[in-house]
């Protein structure tokens, strides 16, 4: 009762307010910071040629010759998971307290405000208290599936970073199949989701994991096809090329430069909310219809397993999207040759270089930031879709609309001069702003027309 | 017996079964069941082949109550009747016996009857249409909805001191005349709910995946509506323009200028799930009229007509009718000359809405249900009473 | 053909349309003020204070001016209220309550006692927080201990009864019971009162085992 | 078309099986023999004129001193805005009656509720079980002789009444002080006009 009472966050902010907001501060910056740090200090050593070069200069130590080389590659990978990893769950958690804020706001709600300074440090009492509770197992489930099916949809929300580029360097490794690699094991968290509906010998999970596994399976197509809008823009399906085919401002992004680019966006974007089970494709979970879906036995870690992948894939659909529509983490006025310059000729690169790095990092996180946010949001507005017509979306019209962009893209690429690409990618620049500026005027009157409203931003 | 054998053979009448289907049971606790209910289901997969509500788990026997305690004791259990909009079963109640009785409420009394009661229309429709958008899965609405409900529950709070079990009806009157400067409050808020309509209607009334749920969806056409004996909102969404407010006129509305919105079948068919829904919607912005004209035409006098302090009626029965949220509310009070009801009876719109799912949920899909569910806007306690 | 295909853009544009209105409605909000109020912690006054004067909670008897009619008694559906009135063995002709108990944790707060009250001694408050770690703690006892009862009160015409402001007695009662002091109303401990629920013919202890004590006599371990 | 109108036109009809229209204060009804409730129903809804589609409420009232059941028919004409109450009455030991949900739907589940109720058997009902009340109740309790059996399946429903321990105890106290006053009596009138005791709070 009394060390209960002592750990009680509430009366720990109460006493030290200051420590309360240090560690809030840590928490939100500091290890996010910590890892793309990591990430940026390490993914450039991780080549076998630059670490033979280091242990030679470093340490004398002919490592390109030495029978454990291997076993020296492979901690520098396992490294790199390490962060992957740690950044994926520290993702999945912040994004949960995003969400839980931005969900607040919209509702006229404050959302959890009182562990840590505004609530930031919710998401790790979450995960502790997650961690805590007891990991029960339904007496009927298959109990060796039932364990297994979060690690199936773990292992499809970790694959996909091996090929997602932060930044200009800072990518594990650049797959020339890059796109096609992501489309082929993000299906893993299916099987998860398939596996944990069966092993649980519930109804509800059971319609749950059927609905998931027809829900992604069935948008992997429009998803797949529009994917290749920018392949075929790069001639290359390698994540890297296609960053590297677009450019830092906005009409130099894929998304503007055809119009059927700009449809396949959309397209994408909905597909990946489907893949990734978000309202309003949330049917395989479906609060007010299947209870918790997939997961409603589930309990402890393995539910917390669950609900990690679930938002930290926001990250992978988002980062996709960013990196083959939106120019991923290309920085304005910054050409690839300028990256090549600040490197220097030594072994490792020049300070300026890592600036460089970062402020791509930067880039692209903001980026794809913005589109999470534009996923919370969606979920936040919009009522779910019913399993015939999430079927009818896919097949009447996001197939056939990914075709016709395909199509159209493919014809865009061998009639229309680059002059043609860079004017349609200013004008379409010009209306996307145009809209925009529409839109936050609208979001403005709305308050207006509302007597008795105005803007008011306290009450956090 | 094993349960499952139970449900097929007792609740489904079932005899034969054929290996694809399940036996599914949505509730007793379900996030959609809007209290604790029952849906027996049997599904081919999505498809439902038939949806047999249970009810009964909210009984508490308040027809049994009425005959155990007198006439004026038995008000605050009317509030139990329908939590959310007890404002009716109050006004059902005093009307039933009053029609006994043979009294009638002063007219300043009715009025604020009219105003007490149209509010609380306002604040159970915000619910109705709220959670029936939450079952949809949109999370939003529910909460904007009840942004709205709470300043009507602070007016009502003010107006007789509490926010759901209101108990504000009295045999021949209301318990408190208006509070000082209530009324300005009233019209504060009412032009303020005037405007939030249509972003309510902005928000999700029309959004496209919305009607898509919806429309087509649950139709319950006129015929089969009045078969069922649905009430209320239900009745109107199938396009009977039947209200008691207006056919059979009680209280002060006779005074009133408002309509009486129907289902008309705008995205879909008439009485579908979303012309119920939007009968809900109209219905607020209705009531909000008849508040705006009973605070203009307010008369000045008594809230309560003289009643005898121990009420004895003579042998005899009455029916108390009232366009409660949910329907037709209808009280039958059999009085055999004591001071207790001999027999007091409850007929709720929530009861006669539940007896149509079963015919509703031949070949619907499971998401369907819910959305029927939602849409009748049933309330378990008031089914079960 | 045409119409199927009007119809397929058209879905396309209501899309569009719709979710434009319904994303700019929630975008709205977020420069809006949440309704909610921090209760309990972050309320700039205690939220009791703020509730209406008809607010009903928790009932309050003020003895002083109680005329022992029992009128609430018989007012109340539910019978929450007991009143015993006695004679006064010193004084034969005074008139006295010796007990007058409210089970609060029954109480279905509909205000009916309040109304036939003469001199308004029962009264609701606005106090509604009684989270008590048992439930007989809920019991109020007016008059606390039976062997100095209260005299009845006699109204004076033309004046109003002396009642104590609506509140002031119940808070410091609540005060006094603290939720995590043993209750203690009927006089032992709280474990004791186990067999209460357990006698199978819903009896209760005697009045033996222990003097019934006013709540505020118990210990304030 | 009022009460009156609909009795004489159903007496025309079914002569002997209708009585009077009932001469009680408020509502009037009519009451029907059991075996002609059907036709009398079906009659109702489907002649031109009278048209009763909407069936308002289906219900009963026991009554042991004339050892019958009423079940109490509420009709009504959406379309010629008219109502009924009809009325039939059933043997209190066996009762039963004709369903009438061929007629209206809405009957189902009211008949259904009597039945769970009030025990009284609806031939021709399609589902006719219990409806609010687990299906192994025991008894009916709408009726005016039904004992509340304290629980179910060992589940208690009672709470023991903190007030009549309280009462007790005060009546022994009472008691006491009376004794302990005798004992000391006579005792000089410690005040003439007593003013009231302070306030018990303030003794606390």
């Amino acid at each position: 009762m009394k060390i209960s009472l002592a750990l009680d966050s509430t009366s720990l902010t109460r006493r030290y307010p200051r420590l309360a907001v240090l560690v809030t501060l840590f928490m939100a910056f500091g290890v996010p910071l910590g890892l793309y740090a990591g990430a940026l200090a390490v993914f450039p050593l991780n080549r076998p040629e630059v670490l033979n070069a280091l242990a030679k200069e470093w340490l004398g130590w002919d490592l390109a010759t030495s029978p454990y080389r291997n076993l020296v590659y492979a901690g520098f990978l396992l490294l790199v998971a390490f962060i992957a990893v740690n950044y994926t769950a520290v993702f999945g958690g912040v994004s949960t307290w995003v969400e839980r804020r931005v969900a607040g706001r919209m509702q006229s709600r404050i959302g959890p405000n009182r562990t840590g300074a505004a609530g930031f440090l919710a998401w790790v009492a979450d995960a502790v208290k997650m961690v805590l509770k007891e990991d029960t197992i339904p007496g009927s489930a298959d109990n060796l599936l039932f364990r297994a099916a979060p690690y199936f949809s773990m292992v499809g929300l970790l694959l996909p970073f091996v090929v997602l580029p932060f930044g200009e360097s800072t990518v594990v490794t650049d797959m020339n199949v890059g796109v096609f690699y992501v489309a082929a094991v993000t299906a893993f968290v299916v099987v998860g989701i398939l596996v944990s509906g069966w092993a649980s010998n519930s109804k509800w999970a059971l319609f749950g994991g059927i609905r998931g596994a027809a829900q992604v399976l069935s948008y992997e197509i429009p998803a797949g096809i529009a994917l290749m809008v920018p392949v075929l823009m790069a001639g290359t399906l390698s994540m890297q090329g296609i960053v590297r085919a677009q450019g830092g401002l906005p009409w130099e992004w894929f998304v503007f430069r055809n119009p059927a680019a700009l449809v396949a966006f959309f397209i994408a974007v909905t597909s990946s909310l489907a893949e990734g089970n978000r309202t309003p494709f949330d049917l395989p979970e479906a609060e007010s219809e299947l209870v918790a879906g997939y997961h409603a036995e589930y309990s402890g870690f393995r539910l917390a397993i669950f609900l990690m992948v679930e938002w930290a894939n926001m990250w992978i659909m988002a980062g996709l999207a960013v990196t083959l529509f939106l120019g991923g983490w290309q920085v304005p006025g910054v050409s690839p040759e300028m990256y090549l310059h600040a490197r220097g000729a030594g072994l490792l690169p020049a300070p300026l270089w890592f600036v460089l790095q970062a402020a791509s990092m930067l880039v692209f996180i903001i980026k794809t930031w913005a589109l999470v946010f534009l996923f919370i949001w969606l979920r936040w507005t919009l009522p779910r879709v019913r399993v015939d017509q999430m079927m009818s979306l896919c097949w009447k019209y996001l197939v056939p609309g990914a075709f016709l962009c395909f199509i159209v893209t493919l014809l865009w690429q061998l009639l229309v001069p680059p002059l043609g690409c860079k004017i349609t990618g200013i004008l379409l620049t010009i209306c996307a702003s145009a809209f925009l500026v529409k839109f936050l005027r609208d979001t403005r009157r709305n308050i207006d027309r509302v007597t008795g409203d105005r803007v008011d931003l306290t009450n956090w | 017996m094993p349960i499952d054998m139970e449900l097929d053979r007792h609740i489904l009448r079932r005899t034969t079964t054929t290996e694809e289907e399940i036996v599914v049971n949505f509730g007793p606790q379900h996030p959609s069941t809007h209290g604790v209910i029952n849906f027996v289901t049997q599904t081919n997969g999505e498809i439902i082949r038939r949806s047999v509500p249970e009810i009964g788990y909210l009984h508490r026997g308040l027809e049994k109550i009425g005959e155990m305690v007198p006439y004026p004791g038995y008000m605050p259990f009317t509030d139990r009747i329908d939590y959310l909009a007890a404002m009716f079963a109050n006004e059902g109640y005093a009307v039933a016996i009053e029609r006994l009785l043979g009294v009638e409420p002063p007219p300043r009394a009715k009025y604020i009857r009219a105003i007490a009661g149209e509010l609380c229309r306002i604040s159970n429709h915000f619910i109705s249409v709220g959670t029936m958008a939450q079952d949809i899965g949109a999370a939003t609405p529910l909460t904007h909805a009840l942004r709205e409900r709470e300043s009507i529950n602070d007016l009502l709070e003010e107006l007789c001191g509490a926010r759901l079990t209101f108990n504000f009806h009295r045999i021949g009157g209301v318990a408190f005349d208006l509070p000082e400067g209530w009324g300005t409050k009233v019209l504060r808020f009412l032009d303020h709910l005037d405007s939030y309509i249509q972003e309510w209607d902005r928000l999700i009334t029309f959004n496209k995946i919305f009607v898509k749920r919806l429309a087509n969806v649950g139709i319950i056409n006129r015929a089969l509506a009045i078969d069922y004996g649905l009430a209320g909102p239900n009745l109107r969404g199938s396009g009977v323009r039947w209200d008691i407010r207006r056919d059979m006129p009680y209280g002060a509305y006779p005074d009133f200028d408002f309509n009486v919105p129907v289902g008309t079948g705008r995205v879909g068919t008439v009485g579908d799930c979303w012309d119920r829904f939007f009968v809900r919607v109209q219905e607020i912005v209705e009531s909000s009229k008849i508040v705006r004209q009973a605070l203009a035409k307010l008369p000045e006098g008594d809230i309560q007509a003289k009643v005898a302090r121990k009420l004895k009626p003579e042998v005899g029965e009455a029916v108390g009718r009232v366009e409660s949220a949910r329907g037709e509310m209808l009280y039958y009070v059999v009085s055999d000359g004591s001071e207790k009801a001999y027999r007091l009876r409850v007929r709720t719109g929530s009861f006669m809405a539940m007896g149509i799912i079963e015919e509703l949920s031949h070949g619907i899909m499971v998401a369907d249900l819910i959305a029927i569910i939602a849409s009748l806007d049933v309330v378990a306690p008031e089914v079960d009473r | 053909m045409a119409e199927s295909i009007r119809e397929y853009f058209g879905h396309i544009t209501d899309v569009v349309k719709t979710f434009w209105e319904g994303l700019s409605v929630t975008l709205s909000y977020m420069v809006r003020r949440p309704i909610t109020v921090q209760y309990p912690d972050r309320t700039a006054k205690r939220v009791a204070d703020t509730l209406p004067s008809r607010y009903r909670g928790l009932l309050e008897v003020d003895m002083n001016v109680c005329t022992g009619c029992m009128a609430c008694e018989r007012a109340c559906p539910i019978s929450v209220i007991k009143i015993t009135t006695d004679k006064d063995p010193a004084n034969p002709k005074q008139r006295v309550i010796a007990q007058f108990d409210i089970d609060e944790s029954k109480c279905m707060f509909c205000g009916l006692c309040v109304e036939p009250c003469p001199t308004g001694a029962i009264q609701h408050t606005r106090e509604f927080e009684s989270t008590m770690k048992a439930i007989d703690s809920l019991v109020f006892r007016w008059v606390p201990d039976p062997e100095k009862p209260a005299p009845f009160y006699r109204p004076v015409k033309g004046q109003d009864a002396p009642r104590a402001p609506v509140g002031e007695i119940l808070r410091k009662r609540m005060a006094e019971r603290s939720w995590i002091a043993p209750p203690g109303i009927f006089g032992g401990e709280p474990e004791a009162r186990e067999d209460r629920r357990a006698s199978p013919d819903g009896t209760h202890r005697g009045g033996s085992e222990g003097p019934a004590q006013g709540p505020s006599s118990s210990s304030k371990a | 078309m009022t009460a009156e109108e609909v009795c004489a036109q159903l007496k025309e009809r079914f002569g002997e099986a209708v009585g009077a229209l009932s001469e009680t204060k408020g509502d009037r009804f009519v009451v029907v023999k059991g075996e002609k409730i059907v036709e009398v129903c079906q009659f109702l809804k489907s002649t031109t004129g009278l048209e009763f589609d909407y069936c308002q409420d289906v219900t009963a009232v026991d009554w042991p001193a004339r050892n019958v059941i009423e079940v109490v028919f509420h009709l009504y004409s959406l379309v010629h805005r008219h109502g009924v109450v009809l009325k039939v009455e059933t043997d209190r030991a066996a009762p039963s009656i004709a369903s009438i949900e061929s007629v209206w739907k809405a009957a189902t589940w009211l008949e259904r509720e009597i039945y769970d109720l009030f025990g009284v058997n609806f031939v021709g009902h399609s589902d006719l079980r219990r409806i609010l009340l687990p299906d192994d109740w025991v008894g009916y309790p709408l009726r005016k002789d039904y004992k509340e059996a304290g629980g179910y399946h060992g589940m208690g429903n009672e709470r023991p009444d903190p007030l009549v321990q309280l009462s007790k105890i005060t009546d022994e106290k009472r008691k006491a002080v009376a004794a302990a006053v005798a004992s000391a009596a006579p005792a000089p009138n410690p005040e003439p006009n007593p003013v009231p005791a302070p306030a018990p709070e303030g003794k606390v």
